[in-house]
This record gives structure tokens, sequence and C-alpha cells, in this order.
């Protein structure tokens, strides 16, 4: 039908899901339904459970934590592709940040719950999906190992 | 604490001692080529040797000469790093403790009982320990006594605001661009030059001595390797090798390890004069 | 100003915070009641170091670098009294060109420590400076000759034994290298230079306005019969004292005092301070004065007076200066490098002990060697805490002469007359706090 | 020169033509030597060793002394003969003379605004060298290549070097440290000698190799030497190279060697290694140097000087925020590695000359050749790629160059704009760097982060005492320049290709001449994306030059900061993988790469993975440089000085030696 067809397309130009099988995709696209929030909106809080995993297909999303005194700090963008919210399917299910559309956003949103489910029962779609997860979550915490590195930071030479 | 930019016009300079013996501030008396040019581009504030008008700081530079070994050290050093931008520690005292850290090595009470008939009236720390134990420190010249050129390199470097140039190399290094030859290898005369850092030019193997690591242990100093080379190939008693470590600047890593795991100073042994020790204190 | 009529106590209270140009810190307490002196006490407060410890148990070359560490003034003092107390022990007579090269190490220091001291720390008393740094501002080329004439002495050392402080060339039996002729005839300008200086500073302290003082002490020096004492010779005394070097505590023991970290010394004759030094030399051997300094001495007119008046002190160190320059300048002429520089010995256990001449005055060490040849105790006696108690007396005799003047110059005499001693402060270092306290 | 192929076997016979000197007339030798106005410079005993010093007569000349030699011992002996040369090499080496241990090379002075770099002068007075052994010649030689012999020429050397001749010496004794048979320098004198000496019992063969020593022959009071004589002395040598063997072989040790990088004997040895330097020192070949600065207390007046340094000493290989080698065993591993493997890549020759000093006179007695024959078999080596030549300056000599223009780029950054350079500076290329001094300071290699006609731009990043000083230089201010020096960016590889430039902090200013070129002719590139991360979103440089780059010339402008407040709406991450996201191929692309060392393999791990070819991923490397032409050693990579190779290489080029700690 139209709607899983144009779930199905909008998958398909994301990092994250193209490369999955089309018997997975149809399944995902059953199970998932389109989201749009406009800038400035909190998708999710730090420390809440998260109920819901996410593909993100247009639009920017900063994942915030709050250091008290610093305010609200940026860490890391979800970038159109990518995935947000993977706390959803690892226990204790609660969002390790905060995030907040920083951009017109639309993307791809499956309940936690269900998509849990779905991925015990269908070990394809289980076997399929996995995989991925470990490399979307692999690289963002290889990634955040080179940011904690703070490469460009100017290295001050004491006089003596 | 220690900036890049050039110390500002005259910068104040103090010259103060904790327990040392005076040859390091005496450096600075015995540049007799610079003294005048020295004082012209400085502000010494604070020489008591050399000078009777006092002020109690703010400095630009303290040059601290000595260790702490006294209860009274201990607020002292801490005031003065208040006081002080950039704090520059002269001599193997200041940064190693200096000979008189032996006694760390040692049961102070019984040293203090050998030396005087009445230890109470005595008041000394039981370990001599280096400026850096206690406080910053910004910089330091190494040295038992320090050299007069690395004192003229500091002092430079401080007006041009440029690091001070103080190789982190072994002596050798000098030794083998000054043409000396190794003792060690010629003479089997047992050196600590491999270890020790450099600032000296070399001094002991120039004239036919073995190093005795008046400037302390250089950055990364192989002191096992060197230990090992010289109770093997050396075939030399493990005390008589500890003894080389147990010098000037025994107490600062890895010199402090070799001391203690070897030997080579006393442990608590009372010696002194017999004849002192009888001696009755008494006013006259 | 306290009033005799009244009985009401009235209490005066002098203090100068520690004193300045000399070697280490000390302090001083001084009272007096009704005009009497009643304590003139000289404390000394300097950390307690421990040598005479840190020896025990360490071969007799290990001892001659430790204690060089004492004082880094006179190093050079404090290697020549242990290398020639080992080398009596042990028999080992040295090669006559090292023993030349000995005499000249020697002058090399007494010339660096007796300009250091002459111009850079007593000659503002006289001149009315508060440094020499000062006092350069109005007399830059008498200080740039002084440094000139100070750095001669230093190259001397250096020359001999790697650097003018802690210097690394002497050993037992000899030295462990001997400088090259070239070495040595290279340096003779600047020593010639600083011999004519030499001369004009007699000249020069002869002319400066010595404060009155009248105290004729026990004086105590070596006296050699064919040499200016250095490191060798007999201890005697202006009142018939003659040991051996090595039998200093024949006559002398040392004692502590509370209040002081140094050991003072005494006489065992119970006849009181004695005083040690430049003054004590030319007193006691004056007449084996190289000729230009005995030349020097006659034409300043101090012969006599520095018997008596500590202040002129400062005359007979520059004597000694002239004598220094030139005695180099004759080894130097003379100077053939040993056969031997180093002359092979074999350790004995017993008593090493000996007694030379420091920039200051009599310095007695004294080491017990065991089987092994390690140092079994040790005894230093620094020629500082032999004067304290002269400096002591003289306070008494100088006292009474400043107790009427305002209190800054009383306070600037009293220092000044103990720079006059040119304490070594560092090797018994003490820090000096002046308190005058009168009821 | 010593060639790479297997060792010479006594291919030139020793004694050609020869003649007869009997002992006493060597006197006239050395007077001959000396009417020349030469200083002769030859063995005598010093301080227990065979040392050189300048003789002036045969009584200067060790009589009836032998030596005994083993690892870390030294001792001499008396042979019971009357020989002169009767032992071998001794602690000082020949170089003492043409490469001395300190050599002041610049004075720069200070007068207001103006500085004024002054080259020091040299001691170029005539030497004549008595008493070089086949091993010293080999060594001469080595330098020779090193100083003389690559793209720049070190004027101090060749001024020394030019006045010496040499008066070589037949070993007719080993030690048992000798190797040159393995190293294929020795025992027979073969080259570089103007006159050659065998010793026998009673006198000399002499031989002349040059003009000039045929001259002092001819004056010589020479008789034809006899059969006996000629055969005695031939017999010696070779006995000599009997006795040596060949202790180390040495076909293939380059290969084998650097095959071994993570060998465990590394490890080992460096626990009896004290890295105290004394084999860098006492090798005749070994030729790295470092510059100190003395300036008087106003500052006014620099004179900055070269002294021998030692890849041993903690220092060498200091970048601010630590050391390329900071484990005694990564300094043990660059010595053995440079002298007998990377030193043929650089110099055409093995930097080893078989002479032992470093054996003898290791204080720990640690054996080259045991630590050579402990570890094993061959890699192929790394595949070169041409180098593009730079123009440059040699150290002691600047050129100044006027600010005209100081702008502020970040808290710490500032861009200098300099005229009055030489031109050489405006036909500079991308990616080259210069040499920058300011009076009393350590000369600093700055990236050029633009061309102009007359002059350049210098972006600094004031992290040192020496860039602090350099960015608060006032408009009209001076200071020194040599270059521009290094190789550049391959552009031309670039042209019709994507191009995906990834650049990290100062990292940019490297690049940005690289984007003027594209911006001047956009059309001959294809794709052109710029992925650029910093701290924060305030240490983001040129940031108008970012915005029209991308607005303006179709360039594909990606940012990204480390970290960033809620008011930045850019990307947060790492630039790593900001390109990671998105389908693109990397087949047709070739990428430029400048950032911090880590950052530069994290991004080509991830190019690679996109299918850019290791030969198309060009980094450009920092490491502690003080000449820039490759005369000061200290940045050594390999095989490679990344300021004489580099600083640009491909990864292919790099090969495994990319990112590996400790090389």
């Amino acid at each position: 039908m139209n709607e899983s067809a144009a779930l199905i397309a909008a998958l398909n130009t994301s990092w994250f899901a193209s490369g999955l099988s089309e018997k997975a995709q149809t399944h995902l696209a059953e199970l998932g339904r389109r989201f749009t929030a406009e800038p400035g909106t909190e998708l999710f809080r730090e420390g809440e459970t998260s109920d819901t995993f996410c593909i993100l297909v247009h639009g920017r999303v900063a994942l915030r934590t709050l250091v008290p005194e610093r305010g609200d700090i940026t860490i890391l963008t979800v970038e159109p592709g990518d995935i947000y919210l993977w706390s959803a399917l690892v226990p204790p299910y609660r969002a390790s940040s905060t995030g907040v559309a920083i951009e017109p956003i639309e993307a791809v949103i499956f309940d936690g719950a269900m998509l849990r489910a779905a991925l015990r029962e269908d070990c394809e779609l289980a076997q399929a999906l996995y995989p991925r997860m470990l490399v979307a979550v692999a690289r963002r915490l290889y990634a955040t190992r080179l940011q904690m590195l703070d490469l460009f930071a100017s290295e001050q030479v004491k006089t003596w | 604490m220690a900036s890049n930019a050039p110390v500002t016009a005259r910068p104040r300079v103090g010259v103060v001692k904790f327990a040392s013996c005076d040859g390091c501030q005496l450096t600075l008396l015995d540049l007799e080529d610079e003294l005048l040019a020295v004082v012209d581009h400085f502000e010494i504030v604070d020489f008591p040797e050399a000078t009777s008008s006092r002020s109690p700081g703010p400095y630009d530079v303290l040059f601290v000469e000595g260790s702490v070994s006294e209860p009274a050290h201990l607020e002292r050093i801490v005031e003065l790093r208040k006081q002080t931008r950039h704090l520059v520690t002269i001599g193997a005292c200041a940064t190693a403790g200096g000979i008189q850290a032996l006694r760390n090595w040692a049961d102070h009470d019984a040293f203090r009982a050998a030396v005087y008939t009445n230890p109470e009236w005595v008041h000394s720390l039981a370990r001599s320990t280096p400026i850096a134990e206690h406080v910053t420190v910004d910089a330091e010249l190494r040295g038992c006594p320090i050299d007069p050129g690395q004192l003229v390199e500091l002092l430079t470097a401080l007006t041009t605001g440029r690091r001070p140039q103080l190789r982190d190399e072994a002596v050798c290094m000098e030794c083998k661009r000054q043409g000396v030859v190794c003792v060690m290898v010629s003479k089997g005369t047992p050196c600590l030059g491999q270890v020790t850092q450099t600032g000296c030019g070399a001094i002991c193997p120039r004239f036919g001595r073995g190093c005795y690591g008046c400037f302390g242990p250089r950055e990364q100093a192989n002191a096992a390797g060197l230990t090992r080379h010289l109770q093997m190939a050396g075939d030399r008693p493990r005390e008589e090798v500890g003894r080389l470590f147990a010098g000037f600047t025994a107490y600062s890593e890895p010199f402090r390890s070799m001391v203690t795991e070897l030997g080579g100073t006393r442990t608590g042994r009372t010696g002194g004069d017999p004849d002192v020790a009888a001696t009755t204190g008494g006013r006259r | 100003m306290s009033t005799a009529t009244k009985k009401i106590v009235e209490e005066r209270l002098y203090e100068v915070g520690e004193l300045t140009r000399v070697e280490g810190e000390g302090s001083l307490r001084l009272r007096v009641r009704d005009g009497e002196v009643v304590e003139a006490r000289l404390g000394i407060f300097e950390t307690p170091r421990y040598f005479e410890q840190l020896v025990v148990g360490r071969t007799p070359d290990e001892a001659i670098d430790m204690v060089a560490r004492i004082c880094g003034i006179c190093p050079v003092a404090y290697q020549m009294s242990a290398s020639h107390a080992f080398e009596d022990l042990f028999g080992v007579r040295i090669d006559p060109s090292s023993r030349a090269l000995r005499r000249l190490f020697y002058c090399g220091e007494w010339i660096e420590s007796h300009a250091l001291h002459i111009y850079l720390l007593h000659a503002p008393d006289f001149l009315g400076y508060p440094s020499a740094i000062h006092m350069a501002a109005d007399h830059r080329p008498l200080v740039e000759q002084a440094l000139r004439m100070k750095k001669a002495g230093n190259r001397l050392v250096t020359i001999l034994g790697g650097r003018p402080i802690h210097p690394v060339s002497v050993r037992v039996g000899g030295w462990s290298r001997a400088p090259r002729v070239a070495e040595l005839r290279d340096h003779r300008p600047a020593l010639e230079e600083g011999l004519a200086f030499a001369q004009e500073t007699v000249k020069i302290v002869a002319g400066f306005t010595m404060p009155t003082f009248a105290r004729e002490p026990r004086v105590v020096s070596l006296r050699h019969a064919a040499e200016y004492p250095f490191s060798d010779g007999r201890i005697v005394s202006s009142d018939g004292v003659d040991l051996a070097p090595s039998a200093w505590r024949d006559a002398f023991q040392e004692f502590q005092v509370e209040g002081s970290n140094a050991l003072h010394a005494r006489s065992l004759d119970g006849k009181g301070p004695y005083l040690v030094g430049p003054a004590a030399r030319v007193v006691l051997a004056g007449d084996q004065l190289h000729p230009l300094a005995k030349e020097a001495l006659a034409a300043s007119g101090y012969a006599k007076l520095i018997r008596t008046n500590i202040y002129a002190s400062i005359v007979a160190r520059a004597v000694e200066l002239v004598h220094a320059f030139a005695e180099a300048i004759d080894i130097i002429d003379a100077y053939r490098p040993p056969s031997e520089t180093l002359v092979p010995w074999q350790s004995r256990p017993g008593v090493a002990a000996w007694a030379t001449e420091a920039p200051r005055g009599l310095l007695f060490h004294r080491y017990e060697v065991d089987e092994a040849g390690r140092i079994k105790s040790a005894q230093i006696v620094p020629p500082t805490s032999q004067n304290q108690a002269a400096i002591e007396a003289d306070l008494v005799v100088a006292a009474k002469e400043v107790l009427d003047m305002p209190h800054e110059a009383a306070t600037h005499r009293l220092e000044q007359m103990i720079r006059s001693y040119d304490p070594c402060i560092s090797c018994a270092t003490h820090f000096l706090d002046l308190t005058i306290e009168e009821a | 020169m010593v060639t790479r192929t297997a060792p010479l076997r006594g291919h030139r016979p020793a004694l050609e033509g020869p003649a007869f000197l009997a002992r006493p007339d060597l006197q006239v030798l050395i007077d001959l030597l000396r009417e020349d106005g030469r200083r002769v410079v030859g063995p005598t005993v010093s301080d227990g060793a065979i040392v050189f010093d300048e003789i002036t007569s045969m009584g200067d000349l060790p009589q009836g002394v032998g030596d005994e030699q083993s690892p870390g011992r030294y001792r001499l002996r008396r042979r019971g003969d009357e020989r002169l040369f009767g032992y071998v090499v001794g602690p000082t080496a020949w170089k003492k003379w043409t490469f001395p241990s300190f050599v002041p090379l610049t004075r720069a002075t200070k007068d207001g605004h103006k500085v004024t770099f002054t080259p020091e002068p040299t001691d170029d007075r005539p030497v004549a060298f008595l008493g070089a052994r086949a091993c010293d010649l080999a060594a001469i030689g080595v330098q020779d290549g090193v100083f003389t012999g690559t793209s720049f020429v070190d004027p101090d050397y060749l001024a020394r070097r030019a006045q010496v001749f040499v008066v070589a010496v037949q070993c007719t004794t080993a030690a048992s440290t000798c190797f040159c048979t393995s190293m294929g320098t020795g025992p027979e004198v073969s080259e570089g000698h103007d006159i050659v000496l065998t010793e026998l019992d009673t006198g000399f063969l002499v031989d002349a190799d040059s003009t000039a020593g045929r001259a002092i022959l001819e004056k010589l009071p020479l008789r034809p030497a006899t059969a006996a004589e000629q055969y005695g002395a031939a017999a010696t040598v070779a006995a000599v190279r009997a006795r040596i063997g060949d202790p180390v072989p040495a076909s293939g040790l380059p290969d084998r060697l650097l095959a071994q990088l993570d060998h465990p004997r590394w490890a080992q040895v460096a626990e009896r290694c004290i890295t105290c330097g004394n084999c860098t020192l006492a090798c005749p070949t070994c030729f790295c140097t470092t510059l100190s600065q003395v300036t008087d207390l106003t500052g006014g007046d620099a004179v900055t000087s070269r002294s021998w340094d030692s890849c041993f000493s903690p220092g060498f290989a200091k970048v601010a925020g630590g050391s390329f080698r900071s484990r005694p065993r990564d300094r043990y591993r660059q010595w053995l590695t440079h002298k007998f493997a990377t030193w043929w890549d650089q110099f055409g020759s093995s930097g080893c000359v078989g002479c032992g000093r470093c054996i003898t006179w290791c204080p720990v007695g640690i054996d080259v050749r045991e630590e050579l024959n402990a570890i094993a078999p061959a890699v192929p080596l790394v595949p070169e790629t041409p180098i593009v030549e730079p123009v440059a300056a040699t150290p002691n000599d600047f050129v100044t160059a006027r600010v005209v223009a100081s702008r502020q780029e970040t808290v710490d950054t500032t861009t200098l704009s300099l005229t009055g350079t030489d031109p050489a500076f405006a036909q500079g290329s991308t990616g080259q760097f210069a040499m920058v001094a300011l009076p009393g300071f350590p000369p600093l290699p700055i990236s050029i982060s633009r061309f102009l006609p007359d002059g350049i731009e210098l972006t600094i990043r004031g992290a040192g005492p020496a860039t602090k000083a350099m960015c608060a230089l006032q408009i009209g201010e001076q200071l020194g320049l040599r270059g521009p020096l290094g190789n550049n960016w391959p552009l031309d590889r670039a042209v019709g290709r994507d191009l995906v430039i990834v650049t990290g902090g100062i990292g940019l200013a490297p690049l940005r001449p690289v984007l003027h070129a594209i911006v001047a002719d956009r059309r001959r590139f294809g794709d052109v994306k710029l992925f650029y991360g910093a701290r924060t979103p305030a240490d983001l440089l040129y940031r108008d030059e970012l915005e029209r780059w991308g607005t303006r010339h179709g360039i594909d402008v990606s940012l990204t900061v480390d970290r960033a407040g809620p008011e930045w709406t850019g990307r947060v991450g790492i630039v790593t993988h900001l390109f990671d996201q998105g389908a693109w191929d990397g087949a047709n692309t070739i990428a430029f790469v400048c950032g911090p060392e880590r950052m530069m393999q994290a991004t080509s791990t991830t190019l690679a993975g996109r299918g850019v070819p290791a030969s198309r991923i060009y980094v450009t490397l920092e490491r502690h440089m003080e000449c820039g032409i490759g005369l000061c050693g200290h940045c050594q990579m390999g095989k490679y000085f990344v300021c004489r190779d580099g600083p640009v290489f491909s990864i292919g080029q790099l090969g495994d030696i990319f990112g590996r700690e400790g090389i």
C-alpha cells in the first residue's frame, strides 16, 4: 500500500536501512510510521524511558547532555540516514541523552515494545537488523572516543 | 605561574636559602663578568648574603637554594611560593634534597644523638626533601653546585621570554663532544655520566674521575641497567655500586631505589665521636 | 635612655632582622644591666646537616667530596684538611709538585674568599652602602676590578679542580689530574693584574676609618718554619700552645650550648676565647709572608693595630691577598707536572687528624678509619665555631661603645664588627638576629 | 663511497708502484705536510687512549703502543717493537675536524624593528690527516654523501672538507671489535686518500692516489720497495682480513632489519641500553645536530650554533605534546635501523663502516653485531613515490620579511601577511613550509597558508614561546625566513578527479593554498568536498573564506565541531566520520588530509573503506624539525626525512610505518 511504499522509499534513502533485505524492510515498514517535527522540538529527554526507535530521514537532531554550570552541551548531531534512540532496544530502555530537532526533521519511528517483540519472533528481521545496529552504535562509540581525545585542542607549552 | 611573556622591565629577583652550603647562591656572585649587567637588568630585592637592603616580595623570580629540613621550613616555602611568579630551585639540595638527604635512610634520632649531647635542643625534620615535594616549581637548575653557564642562560632566557635551553641528555654527550676519553671504558672507573643529566660540562671525566651524579638522574635514566653492568661486568659488590648512587642527589629516583636496594649509606647505625658525645653541654 | 635616678626598670629593645652580607644566618643575644653586659651570646640555628654522621661508612675519597659541601665558600679548605689527615694516617708522601699545587689551590680559594669578603661583604660597611651592588653605582671601576680579582682566584681553583665551588680533583695521594704547564702559564697575566690590585687594595682598606676598639685576644694559627701557613706547620698560639696539626684536641675541645646548633670550641686550659683567621695568622706567622705582602703590611701602618682592633682584620685579609697572588705566581713559574700525579696508597686503621688554614682560620678534621678502610667516626671543627667565643667577648667590648649611639648606628656597628670575623656561617651556618635588652 | 653491492674483497691491490720510506724519514713527510701551511693531525697517546690531535713531529706519535678492544673495554699495551701505527681506531673520529661537535652558524641582531642574520665564519684552514684507516676513509665518504651528496650542501662541512689532505695507513692489526670486512669498507685502503702507508718493521711502503699526493711523494727520500717488502705488506693486510672474518653478513641486511620492527629483541636490548648516546657520538658517520641560541641579556644579539645531537636523547624527537620515540627501545631501533637500513634509501650507502667504535665505547658493552645477528627474515621495502624538489636556502642563510598585516583568526591563532620575501616564496607551491626565525628563538617550521604575488601568509598558533612571539609581531616588524621547503600537495593528480579534503584545527592552514588553487581554476576538478572539524565553533579558521568557497565556488563545505552550545545548529561530531553518511564512491577520488596524526589515521581508514586507494590518500606529517632540509636528522620517520621528503606523503608511500608507535 501507498503508505508503506513511501516508508520503504524513505528507509531506502537511509544509510541504516538501505542495506536491509527486502523482507526486513517490508516488515519494518509495517511496524514503523512517519514522524515530523519543527526545529526546537525536544524529542526525548536524557534518563527518561525511551519507547521509540528512530531512523532519521531528513534534517538534523542534536544529542545533548546537561552539564551543571555549563548548561546544555551538544555532544553529537544525528545526520540523515543514521538512527537515534537505539536505547529503545537495549535495557533498561532509557535515553542516554536529550534529543532536540535543530532543523525540520522527518523520521521513521518504531514503538520500542512492538519492535522488540517483532525481533524476538522474526529471527530473519533480527539477523538483518542487529548487525546494522551494532555497526551504528560501534561507529558512534568510535567517533566519541576520537572526540574525547580533543585532538584540535591547542597544546599550550609552558615556557619552563 | 610561568607565563611566556618576557618578564617586565627589571624583574624583582629574590635569593633565599634553606638547608644548604650557600655555594649555589654564591655562583650568582661568581658571575664576575655578568654580575653588574645582571643587576642592570634585574632588581635584586632580597639577597641576604649580598645586600643589607631587604624586601619581603612579591618576586618575579625567586631563586631557592637548599632543602626543606626543619619544621619552620615547611610554612616558609609555602609563604614564599605565594609571593613568587617564577620559582626557580637552584642546586642539588633544592632539587633533590642534597647530600643531607642521606639521613632519610637513617635513624634521625640516632644521628642527632650522635652529634649532639643534648639532642632535644636541636630541631630538624627526619627527612631532608626537595622543594618540589612541597610547592610547584617553575624551573630547576641542577647541580652541586649549579653551573654558572646554565644560570646565565636561564637569566637571559628570562629577559627574552624564551624557554631556557637546559638539555635533558646524558653527561656522556658533553664528554664526547669535548673529546674526553671515556673513563669507564678506558680505565674501568665506574661513572654515573650515562644516567646523569648534563649541564656540568663533564667536569669529572675531564679530570680523570667517574661522574658522581651531582646533576641528578636524567629523564628515563636506566640506573638498573647500569647497576647490572657494574655488578656483573665490573664484578663489584652490591654495596659498592650502591655507594655510587648514595651521593648528592641520592634521594631522587631512580637513584633512590638503587640506594635502598643496594645499600651504600648507613641506616640508623650511630657513629660519631665518642669524646664529643661525652662532653657535657652547659653554659660558661 | 636609662635614668640612674629612677628605680623603675626601663627596657630598650634593639632588633635587626637576619644579619646580612655574611655567609649564612645566625642570632645574637646581648643583655646589659646597669651598663654592664651580663650576657652576650651568639646562637647558631642552622639546620644541622649531620656531616659527621653522613661520612660514617664511606671511604676517605668519598669523604673528601662530601665534606666540601659543608661550605660553598671554602670547599677547598675542607678538602685540604681531610686529604692531609688521611695522607698523614696512611703515610702517603705526595709528589712535591702535587704539594705545590695544593698550596696553589689554597691561594685560589683565599683570593676568591678574601676578595669576596673585602669588597662584596665588608667594604660597604666602611663606605656606607647596603651592598657592593649599590656601591657599584658610585664606584663602578673599583667593583669591576674587585670582581676581576675575585675571578682570578676562582679561575685558579677551576684550572686545578674543574670548578670554583666543590672542585673535583683532590684525591688521597695527590690529584686525579694535574694541569698542563701551559694552562697555568696562560693564567699568569690575570694573576699579575690581581697582584697589583691586591697591593692597591691594602692601601684602600688601610684608608678606611676604623672604629676605635681595643682588646688583645688570644690568637691561634698554624705556623711553618719555611712558609706562610696553608696546610702544613704546627698549631701555635700567642700564649705558648705548640702542637702537631693532628693534635688539636690536646688543647681544645668542642661542646654544645643550648639554643645553638653548632658545637662551640674552647681551650682545655680554661684560658677562654681565642681568635683564628687572617689577623691571627699575620700576628703569628707574619715573618713568613711573601716579601711583597710584608712590604704592603708595613706600608699600611696597621702591623700593630691588627693585634688589638678587630675592625682592622680587613687589612690583614688584604695583606693575605697580596701574599696569595705573589705566591701563586711563584708556584706557577716553578711548576713542573708531578711525576706521579696520584700516589698509590694503602688504607690502614687508626685516627686521621689534621688542621689546615681555611680563609677564615684554623679548620680541624678528625676521622677514625676501620680495618675495611671505612670511616667509623668523624669530627669537624670549623674556624667560625672556634671564633664564636671571641666574637662574644668582643661584643662585650663593642657593646659598651655602642649603647649610647643612636639605634641605627649601634646595630650597624655591631653588624660591622661581627663581619670583621668574616663568619663563615655556612660552615656552622647560623641565623643572626640581634637583640639588645637593657634593664 | 660504499656501494650497496656485496662487500669489497681486496679488489684493488693495496700497493701499486710501491716505494719504501725508512721510519725516521716519516718526519720528512710530516715537515712537507706542514710546509704547505697545513695543520697535521695524527694519533697521540692521551688519557690512556690513542687520540687524534695536532702533531708537529714523529715524537708525538705513539711508538711501540698497541691496543686491546672488546665491547665496553679499551686498554693500551706495549707492543715490544718500534711501530708507530700498531693499533686500530681509537675514540676519536676524523669528523672532529670536518664536522666539529660545535659550530656557530648565524648571528642575529635586532635593532628596533630591524633584524639582521649574518652567517658566522667557518674554519677552512688546511689540515692533513695522518693515519686514517680504511674504515675512516669510508666514514669520510659517507659523510660526504650526507652533507654534499643530496639536494642541499652543507656549506660549513664543504669548506672544511675541501681543505683535507689524507695520509692513510693500512691496518696491520685488528681489534676484536672490527668488522669493516662485513661492511665492505676494509681493511684494505682502496679510495679516498692522497697517500697510503703500510708499516713494516723498519719503515713504510708508500703509494699515492692523487696529484697532491704524488707531488709530496716526489719530495720524499724514497727507494723502490723490494719484493719481500711488498709481499710482507700485502700478507699482513690479508692476515688482518682473515682475522676479522665476516661477523655481520651484510647482504640483504636492510630488508631483514626493517622486517623486524616488532622483534622482542628491541625491548631486551633496551634493558641493557642506557641511552647515553655514546655510540652515536663515537660513530664516524652519525651526523645529527641540534641548534642552540646564545643571547645576551638584552636579546638583541643572538648566536645560533649547532652541536652534535643524538637520537638517544629524550628531547631528540620531541614535539609539543611529547616525543615520537618515547621509549628507549624505540630509540635503539631508530639508531640501528637508520645505520644499517634506511641510510641506504637516504644516501645510497650503509651508515655503518664497521669501525667498531660503537662497540668498544658503549659503556655497557652492547655489541651491534650481536644485536644485528639476533634479528631475522625479510619483507619487501615500501615502494617509493617521486618527491617534488623544493626551493630552499641553507640553515645559516635567512631572508627577512616584513609584517604588512596581522589578522587574529581565533583566540590563539593569527595570520601574518609578509612582504619583502625572496621571490622564491611567491613561486612556492601548496603544502610547502618555511623555517621562521626570530632572534633568540629556535627557527620553527610553519606551513605557508597563502601565496601572494609579492609575499606569503603564515597562519600561526601561539602554542609555545616562539610562536607566541610570532603571533605578537606588529605591522612593520621583521622576521627571518628560509624556504619554501618540503614537497607539495600533488594537485596535478587531482585534475579530473573528485577531491576530498579532510582537515581539522590548524590543519586547514597548509590546505588553504590548495583551495585557492582550485577556486582559481575550478573547472579542472570534479566534485570538491571540504570536511573541516574544529574543537568548538569559535576555533574555526578563515570563516568568511569557508563561506565564500561554499556559496560561490561550488565546493561542498561541511563543518563540524567536537562540542558546542545550543546556539550552534551546525554539525557536532568528529570530522573523520562526517563523510561517512550518505553514499559516495571513492574510486575516482583523491584525498588530502591534514590534522593531528591520530585524526589522519582514522580518516584514512574511513576513506579506504570508501574505496579510495592508499596511493591517493595524501597526508602531511608533523615532526620535530630544526634544519628543514634533511641535515639535522630530527624529523626522520623510517627512511624518510619528513622535512625533505615530505611533509606530504601518500599512505601507500608510508606503508605500515604510518601510525606505528615509536617510529
